[in-house]
C-alpha cells in the first residue's frame, strides 16, 4: 500500500523527495505551497488523523522545519506480530499497515509565516497556537493565535535556539529579592 | 355599629376610593389604607357578641347577617390581610396605570369576603360570593397578556362552581321552603340521607373549586403567578379559604357533627380527607420543579390547603382545631411569603429563581421575614405552623389513620425541599453584578412583612391565644373542648408545651453562642473570597441555582405531568370542535330554516302518535 | 511520641493541639504528590500522627508543597495559602522548591519558593520517601514546641515585600491584597 | 425540680462525651479495617482543641447563625431523648416534636452554607436535602408503625412499654426496626450515603467554608447527631435500658455494626441512593405498618 502511495505521489506532485525507511513510515519533503494539497490528498486516501504538527529550528540554515505527522484511524493497522499469529481476527488481505506519514517543509526563519491547516484538519488549531507561541511562526487564517501556556510576553520565543535560558533566568528570576528573615 | 353598616361602609368605601382617585392619587391611597384599617376596629370589638340583623328581604326571603365565633375569626383574617396588602401595594403599584380600578377591585374583593363570612342565609351568601368571584377575575387579569388567559381559566371554573351552588340553592328552596341556615340546619335531619349527600356534594364542588382541592386545582398556579403580588397575597392568603369557610359551614353548622360522621356509613368525610391527602402530596413535588417564585408558592398553597381540609374532614375535635388554626397560620405566612417575593420582584424586576441570588446583602429585613415565613411554612417548632401541624398529626395518629398521617408528614419534607430552594435561589449565594445596586425594600413594603412575621412567631411561642378562640368555635360545633393553656395544649394523651420548647431552644442557642465566642475572633471576608480550588472566583458565574434539585427532578418529573390540567384542556378542545360543527347549522339560508321547522314538526307528530304510524 | 504528657497539655493546649492534629490540604502542586497516597493510607499511615488530608484550605493548617512549582501553579499556591486560617505551616518537598532543583535554568519554574510564600521546613531529596515525610512532621513538632514555626507571622509582617515579589513574578494578581496595611490584623 | 435541672445539664455533656468517643472509635475501627493503626481514640478531642484556637472566616451573620442553630437544635434534641434513666424534657410533645426539631440541623447548615456563596456547598446541600427526602419515607413509616402499635405519641411511654425485655425489635415491629437500621447510614451521613459531604467530588460539601471554630462546631454537631440517631434507635427498638450503662452498651453494639458498614461499602451516586432508599427500606417499613394496622 505504501509503495502504491509512493508512485501516486510522484506522479501528481513534481518537486518532492519521498523516502520510506521502514514499511510503515513515509517521509516526504515538500515545498511550502504544496503542503495543503498533499494533506488533502492523504485525507482522501483515509489518513484522517493529524497526530501532531511540530517545528524544529535549523538555526544554521536560518530556517524552521514544520513536520505534519498524519496517521489513519479508519483503517485498523494491527501491530506486526498480530498479523502473523492472526489473533486479531482481521483477515490478512485487509491488514493494511497504515503507518504514518511525515510531511516536512521548510519556511524561512526571518519572517516565519505559513498558512493554517484548519480547512483540512480542524484539530490542527491548538498545535499551530503552540508553535506560534513558542517559535513565533505566524499562521495566516488561524482564528485565535492567543497565548496558550506561557504567563508572560517573551522578546524571543522560548523554544528558539537563540533563546538563552540561563541569561533569562538571571535577569528575571534572580532580580526578585529575597525576603530576609529578622533573626538572620 | 351593626353588621349591615359595616358592609355598607366597606362597599361605598371602595367606590369612594375610585372617585377620589379621579381627584388625586395621594388622597386615594391614604383613603384606601384608612378605610381598610378602620374596618378592623369594629370587627375586633364584635368578639363574643352574636348580633343578627335582617337588612333586606327578597321575594319574601329575609337576608340576614350574623356574627358567629367562626365568622369572626375569618372576618379578622380577611380584613387584616387585605389592609396589609393595600399598604403593600401603595409603593408596589406606584408606576403602574389604572390604579383607581385596582384599588376599587381590591376593596370590592374585601367587601365580598366580609359579606360571605357574615351572611347567614344562602341568598346573601351567593350574592357576595359572585361579587368576590368577579372582582377576583378582574384583578387576576389586571396586567394584560398571559394574565387574561389565567383570568379566563379562573372565571370559567368559578362559574361552574356558582352554577352548582345555584342548583343547590334552588333544590333547597323547593324542598325546605326557606334559605336561612338555621331553618336548613333543622330541615336536614328530617330529610333522607341521600338528599343531604346530594346537597353536600353540590356545595362541596363549589367550595372545592374555590379551595383548589385535588381535581379542581388547575386554575390556581396560573392565577397566582399572573396576579399582581399584593393581590396574590390576598388571593392565596384568605380568598382560597372562603372555600374552607364554606366546607366548615356546610359540614358543621348546617349538616351538624353527627350527621357528617355517619353519612354514607362515614365514607363521605373519609373520602374528603383522602382527597385532601392527595392534594398534599403531588402539588408539593410539582412545586419543587418550579422555576418561578410565585408559581412555586401557588403550588405550595394548594398543598397547604390540603392540610387544612385534612384537619377539618377527620371529624375529631383535635383535628378541627388544628385545621382551623392551620387556616389562620397559612393566611399569615403565605401572605408574608408572597409579599416578600413581591418586594424582591419590585426591587430586582424579576422573580425567576434561576437568575436571582445573594440578595441577603441588599435586602436583609425582607430576607429575615421571608425566612420566618418559610419556617412557618415548614412548621419549625418556634413558629405557629408547627403547632397547627402537631395538632393535625396527633388527631390523625390517635384517630387510627396512620397512612394519612404518613402522607401529611412526608408532605413536610417536600415543603422543606421547595421552600429552601426559594430562600436559597433568591437570597443566598453570590450576588450577581446586575443586582449590586439594589436598594432596601421601601418602608411601606416592610411594615406588612414585619407585622406578619411577628404574628407567625408570637402565635408560635404562645399558641394559647388563638387556640382559645378556635376552641370556642369547635365547642359551638359539638366537639368536646380541649384543655388549652396559654402555652399550648394539655391533654392526657400528649402535652404540647411551646413555652417549654422555646426555653430549651433559647437556652441551647445562648449556650452555643457562648461556645462560639470562646473560639478565636472571626474575620469577615467578602463574597468572592471563597474556595475555588486555587483559582479566583469568576464574576457572575459562581452560583449553583439553575435546576437546583436536578437528580430529584430527573426522577420525579415524568410522573408529575399535570394530567388534570391536560384533561381539562382536552375537554375544552372537544367542546370547541363540537360547537364548531353545530355552528354550521345556522348557515343563514332561509330554505334550510324552513326545512328544519318542517322536519321538527314531523318528529313531534310521530312521537305524539306513539310510533303507531300505520 | 510521648502522648501522655498531660502536664504539657495543660501548659499550652494550643501548641499541643496544633502538633497532634496537623490537617494537610490535599493540593497537588507538583510531581511529589505521588508520595502522599502511600503516606496517608495503609502502608505508612500518617493518621497515627494526626495528619489527615482535607479538601479545602479553610479546614487545613499544614500545606505540603510537593515538587517543582511552575509559574501557573504559583498563582494557585498563593491563593490557597492566603485562604488558610492561621496558625498555618508549610513544608517544601524535594529540591525544586528550594532552588529550582534540576529545573534551575528553566524559564517556566519558580526557583526560590520562599521569595513568594514563607516556608517552615524543607525536605531534601528529589521526591523524599514517606519516612522522610514523617521525620519532617516530627521535626515540625519540635519547631512548633520551640515556637520557631512562625512563617505565617513573617508572612503577615512582611506582606508588602511578598506581595511585590508575587506581582513581579506573576504580573497583575486578580485578588485584592490579604493584609491592607502591610501589618496583619490578628 | 433540682434533679430535673441536673439532668438538663448532665445529658448534653454525657452526649458530647459519648459522641466524641464514638467519632474516635469510628476512625480507629475504619483504620483497622484498612490494616493501619489509625489515630488514638481521643483524636477528635485533640482536633477540637486545635480547631477552637484556629482562625475562623465568616461570610456574614447568617453564616454564624446557621451553624449555631444547627448545634442548638441537636442539643435540644438530646434533651428530648431518654438516655437510660435520664430524660430531662419528657412531657411536651413526644415523637412529633422530635421529628420536627430534627429539622433544625439540616436547615441551619443549609442556611449557613448558602450564605457562603459557593456552588460546591449548594450542590452539597441540595444532595443532603434530596437524600433526606429519600430516607424520610421509611423513617416516618417506621415511627408511625411504632406510634400506632403503642397508641401513644410520647417516647417515654414507648420506652416504658418495652420494659423487662419486651423489645420492639422482636415484637411485630421487627420489620420497622430493620427498615430503620437500613436507613441509619443515610441519616448519619456515613459511607454508603455520605454523598452530601463527599471530599473527593464536592470537597466536603457544606463544610467547605468552615474554618477554625466553625469546623469545631460542625464536628460537635456531627458527633451529637450520631449520638441522637443511635440513641433514638436504641430507645425505640431496643428497650432503652434501665440505667445509662446498659443503654451505652446497646448503643456501642449498634455503632460498631454501622462502622463496619461504613468501612466496607463504596459511595452511592445520588440517583442510586434515592432509588435504593425508595425501594427496599420503604417496602419493609410499609409492610411493617400494614402488619401493625392489621394486628390492631
Amino acid at each position: 500500500m505504501i509503495s502504491a502511495l509512493k508512485n501516486d505521489l510522484e506522479s501528481i506532485f513534481k518537486d518532492i523527495q519521498i523516502s520510506a525507511p521502514e514499511d510503515d513510515r513515509l517521509i516526504i519533503n515538500a515545498q511550502k505551497d504544496a503542503v495543503l494539497t498533499i494533506l488533502k490528498f492523504f485525507k482522501d486516501k483515509g489518513y484522517d488523523h493529524l497526530a501532531m504538527i511540530s517545528c524544529t529550528d535549523w538555526i544554521e540554515e536560518d530556517e524552521f522545519e514544520l513536520i505534519y505527522i498524519v496517521g489513519s484511524y479508519s483503517v485498523y493497522a494491527p501491530a506486526a506480530e498480530d498479523i502473523t499469529s492472526d489473533k486479531s481476527g482481521v483477515s490478512k488481505e485487509a491488514a493494511f499497515n497504515g503507518g504514518n506519514i511525515l510531511l516536512k517543509t521548510r519556511i524561512s526563519r526571518k519572517d516565519p509565516r505559513f498558512i493554517t491547516a484548519i480547512p483540512v484538519f480542524e484539530n490542527s488549531e491548538p498545535y499551530e497556537r503552540e508553535i506560534h507561541e513558542l517559535f513565533g511562526v505566524d499562521f495566516k487564517g488561524h482564528p485565535r493565535l492567543t497565548p496558550l501556556f506561557l504567563e508572560r510576553e517573551y522578546k524571543i520565543p522560548p523554544f528558539r535556539k537563540d533563546f538563552d535560558t540561563r541569561r533569562y533566568v538571571k535577569d528575571f528570576f534572580d532580580q526578585i529579592p529575597f525576603v530576609e528573615n529578622k533573626e538572620k | 355599629m351593626n353588621l349591615a353598616q359595616l358592609i355598607l361602609i366597606s362597599l361605598c368605601g371602595a367606590f369612594l376610593t375610585y372617585l377620589l382617585g379621579k381627584a388625586s392619587s395621594r388622597i386615594r391611597d391614604t383613603f384606601a389604607v384608612f378605610i381598610s384599617l378602620l374596618l378592623i376596629i369594629p370587627l375586633f370589638c364584635l368578639y363574643g357578641k352574636n348580633e343578627e340583623i335582617t337588612y333586606y328581604s327578597f321575594l319574601g326571603l329575609p337576608l340576614i347577617l350574623k356574627i358567629t365565633p367562626l365568622s369572626w375569626l375569618f372576618a379578622i383574617a380577611v380584613q387584616t390581610i387585605t389592609s396589609l396588602s393595600v399598604i403593600f401595594s401603595l409603593s408596589y403599584m406606584k408606576g403602574k396605570e389604572r390604579l383607581d380600578f385596582y384599588y376599587l377591585m381590591l376593596l370590592l374583593v374585601n367587601t365580598g369576603m366580609l359579606g360571605i363570612v357574615l351572611s347567614a342565609d344562602l341568598i346573601s351568601f351567593y350574592i357576595f360570593w359572585e361579587i368576590m368571584s368577579w372582582s377576583t377575575f378582574l384583578l387576576i387579569s389586571y396586567n394584560r397578556g398571559p394574565a387574561l388567559h389565567a383570568g379566563m381559566k379562573y372565571i370559567v371554573m368559578s362559574i361552574i362552581g356558582s352554577a352548582s351552588m345555584i342548583i343547590g340553592i334552588l333544590s333547597l328552596y323547593v324542598n325546605c321552603g326557606s334559605l336561612d341556615f338555621v331553618q336548613i340546619a333543622s330541615f336536614i335531619p328530617r330529610t333522607s340521607s341521600g338528599y343531604t349527600l346530594f346537597i353536600l356534594i353540590l356545595f362541596c364542588i363549589t367550595f372545592g373549586i374555590k379551595n383548589a382541592i385535588a381535581p379542581f386545582h388547575t386554575w390556581l398556579p396560573d392565577a397566582h403567578s399572573e396576579a399582581p403580588s399584593p393581590f396574590s397575597a390576598v388571593l392565596s392568603g384568605v380568598l382560597i379559604k372562603m372555600g374552607t369557610y364554606g366546607f366548615i359551614l356546610f359540614m358543621y353548622t348546617i349538616a351538624g357533627l353527627n350527621i357528617i360522621i355517619n353519612i354514607g356509613g362515614g365514607s363521605f368525610h373519609y373520602l374528603i380527607s383522602i382527597l385532601a391527602a392527595i392534594t398534599i402530596i403531588f402539588p408539593t413535588f410539582i412545586a419543587v420543579l418550579q422555576d418561578d417564585a410565585k408559581r412555586l408558592l401557588a403550588w405550595s398553597s394548594i398543598a397547604q390547603v390540603g392540610y387544612i381540609i385534612l384537619g377539618i374532614a377527620i371529624g375529631t375535635g383535635l383535628g378541627f382545631v388544628g385545621g382551623v388554626f392551620h387556616f389562620f397560620n397559612h393566611a399569615a405566612f403565605k401572605a408574608l411569603l408572597f409579599l416578600s417575593v413581591g418586594a424582591v420582584e419590585y426591587r430586582t424586576g424579576t422573580r425567576d429563581l434561576n437568575s436571582l441570588g445573594g440578595l441577603i446583602k441588599k435586602m436583609p429585613i425582607t430576607f429575615f421575614c421571608a425566612l420566618i415565613g418559610v419556617f412557618g411554612l415548614i412548621g419549625m417548632p418556634l413558629t405557629n405552623g408547627f403547632v397547627s401541624k402537631w395538632l393535625i398529626y396527633k388527631a390523625l395518629i390517635l384517630g387510627e389513620h396512620p397512612f394519612l398521617a404518613f402522607i401529611a408528614l412526608f408532605g413536610t419534607w417536600g415543603t422543606i425541599i421547595y421552600s429552601y430552594k426559594l430562600i436559597h435561589n433568591i437570597f443566598l449565594g453570590q450576588l450577581p453584578e446586575k443586582f449590586s445596586n439594589v436598594r432596601k425594600a421601601p418602608v411601606t413594603m416592610r411594615i406588612p412583612v414585619i407585622f406578619l412575621s411577628l404574628v407567625v412567631v408570637v402565635f408560635g411561642i404562645l399558641p394559647g391565644i388563638p387556640l382559645k378562640i378556635i376552641d370556642t368555635i369547635s365547642a359551638s360545633f359539638g366537639f368536646q373542648p380541649q384543655d388549652i393553656q396559654i402555652w399550648g395544649i394539655a391533654s392526657e394523651t400528649g402535652v404540647l408545651n411551646m413555652v417549654n420548647i422555646f426555653a430549651a431552644i433559647f437556652a441551647a442557642l445562648i449556650f452555643v453562642w457562648l461556645l462560639f465566642l470562646m473560639g478565636r475572633k472571626k474575620i469577615n471576608i467578602a463574597q468572592d473570597d471563597s474556595y475555588a480550588a486555587g483559582a479566583y472566583v469568576p464574576k457572575d458565574k459562581y452560583n449553583y441555582t439553575v435546576d437546583f434539585y436536578k437528580p430529584l427532578s430527573g426522577m420525579i418529573k415524568p410522573y408529575l405531568r399535570d394530567f388534570v390540567d391536560d384533561f381539562y384542556l382536552w375537554l375544552a378542545d372537544v367542546i370547541r370542535t363540537f360547537s364548531d360543527k353545530t355552528r354550521k347549522i345556522y348557515c343563514g339560508d332561509l330554505g334550510y330554516y324552513i326545512s328544519y321547522i318542517v322536519l321538527f314538526l314531523a318528529v313531534l307528530i310521530v312521537l305524539k302518535m306513539g310510533l303507531k304510524i300505520w | 511520641m510521648d502522648r501522655n504528657d498531660i502536664k504539657k497539655w495543660f501548659k499550652s493546649p494550643d501548641k499541643m493541639g496544633d502538633k497532634y492534629s496537623l490537617w494537610a490540604i490535599y493540593f497537588c502542586t507538583g510531581c511529589g504528590i505521588i508520595e502522599i497516597p502511600p503516606v496517608i493510607t495503609a502502608r505508612w499511615d500518617a493518621e497515627r500522627f494526626g495528619v489527615i488530608p482535607v479538601a479545602t484550605p479553610r479546614q487545613s493548617n499544614l500545606f505540603l508543597i510537593t515538587g517543582y512549582v511552575s509559574v501557573k501553579t504559583l498563582r494557585a499556591i498563593i491563593r490557597t495559602y492566603e485562604q488558610m486560617p492561621e496558625p498555618k505551616y508549610t513544608v517544601g518537598f524535594g529540591s525544586c522548591p528550594i532552588n529550582g532543583g534540576m529545573y534551575w535554568d528553566s524559564y517556566n519554574t519558580i526557583k526560590h519558593l520562599d521569595k513568594y510564600i514563607p516556608i517552615d521546613g524543607w525536605i531534601a531529596g528529589c521526591m523524599p520517601r514517606p519516612e522522610a515525610i514523617f521525620v519532617a512532621v516530627t521535626h515540625l513538632w519540635t519547631l512548633i514546641d520551640q515556637g520557631k514555626a512562625k512563617a505565617y507571622v513573617k508572612y503577615r509582617e512582611k506582606y508588602g515585600l511578598y506581595r511585590k515579589n508575587q506581582e513581579m513574578a506573576l504580573g497583575k494578581l486578580d485578588w485584592p491584597p490579604l493584609y491592607t496595611t502591610g501589618g496583619g490584623n490578628d | 425540680m433540682v434533679i430535673n435541672i441536673l439532668e438538663i445539664i448532665i445529658s448534653p455533656v454525657l452526649a458530647f462525651i459519648i459522641g466524641i468517643f464514638f467519632m474516635g472509635l469510628f476512625r480507629k475501627i475504619t483504620a483497622r479495617l484498612h490494616w493501619r493503626y489509625g489515630p488514638p481514640v481521643i483524636q477528635p478531642f485533640l482536633d477540637l482543641i486545635k480547631l477552637f484556637h484556629q482562625q475562623g472566616f465568616s461570610h456574614g451573620p447568617v453564616f454564624d447563625l446557621g451553624i449555631i442553630m444547627a448545634l442548638a437544635g441537636s442539643i435540644v434534641l438530646i434533651l428530648f431523648i431518654p438516655f437510660g434513666g435520664i430524660c430531662p424534657i419528657s412531657n411536651s410533645g413526644g415523637l412529633l416534636v422530635i421529628i420536627y426539631i430534627m429539622l433544625f440541623a439540616p436547615l441551619g447548615i443549609a442556611l449557613s452554607g448558602g450564605e457562603a456563596a459557593n456552588p460546591n456547598i449548594s450542590i452539597g446541600i441540595s444532595r443532603k436535602l434530596i437524600l433526606a427526602l429519600g430516607y424520610e419515607v421509611s423513617f416516618l413509616l417506621a415511627l408511625l408503625a411504632l406510634m400506632t402499635y403503642y397508641n401513644t405519641i410520647s417516647l417515654v411511654d414507648i420506652v416504658e412499654a418495652q420494659d423487662n425485655y419486651k423489645w420492639a425489635l422482636f415484637s411485630p415491629l421487627a420489620l420497622s426496626g430493620i427498615a430503620y437500621f437500613i436507613i441509619m447510614p443515610a441519616m448519619l451521613g456515613i459511607r454508603p450515603f455520605d454523598i452530601a459531604g463527599a471530599p473527593q467530588e464536592i470537597s466536603t460539601g457544606p463544610a467547605i467554608e468552615y474554618g477554625g471554630k466553625y469546623l469545631g462546631l460542625f464536628n460537635i454537631w456531627h458527633a451529637l447527631s450520631m449520638f441522637v440517631y443511635i440513641a433514638l434507635f436504641v430507645d425505640l427498638f431496643l428497650g432503652g435500658g434501665s440505667n445509662p450503662l446498659t443503654f451505652f452498651i446497646k448503643m456501642l453494639v449498634v455503632f460498631i455494626l454501622l462502622t463496619f458498614i461504613h468501612g466496607v461499602f463504596p459511595r452511592f451516586r445520588i440517583e442510586q441512593a434515592i432509588k435504593y432508599l425508595w425501594k427496599w427500606p420503604v417496602i419493609i417499613s410499609l409492610s411493617g405498618l400494614i402488619l401493625i394496622t392489621v394486628i390492631r
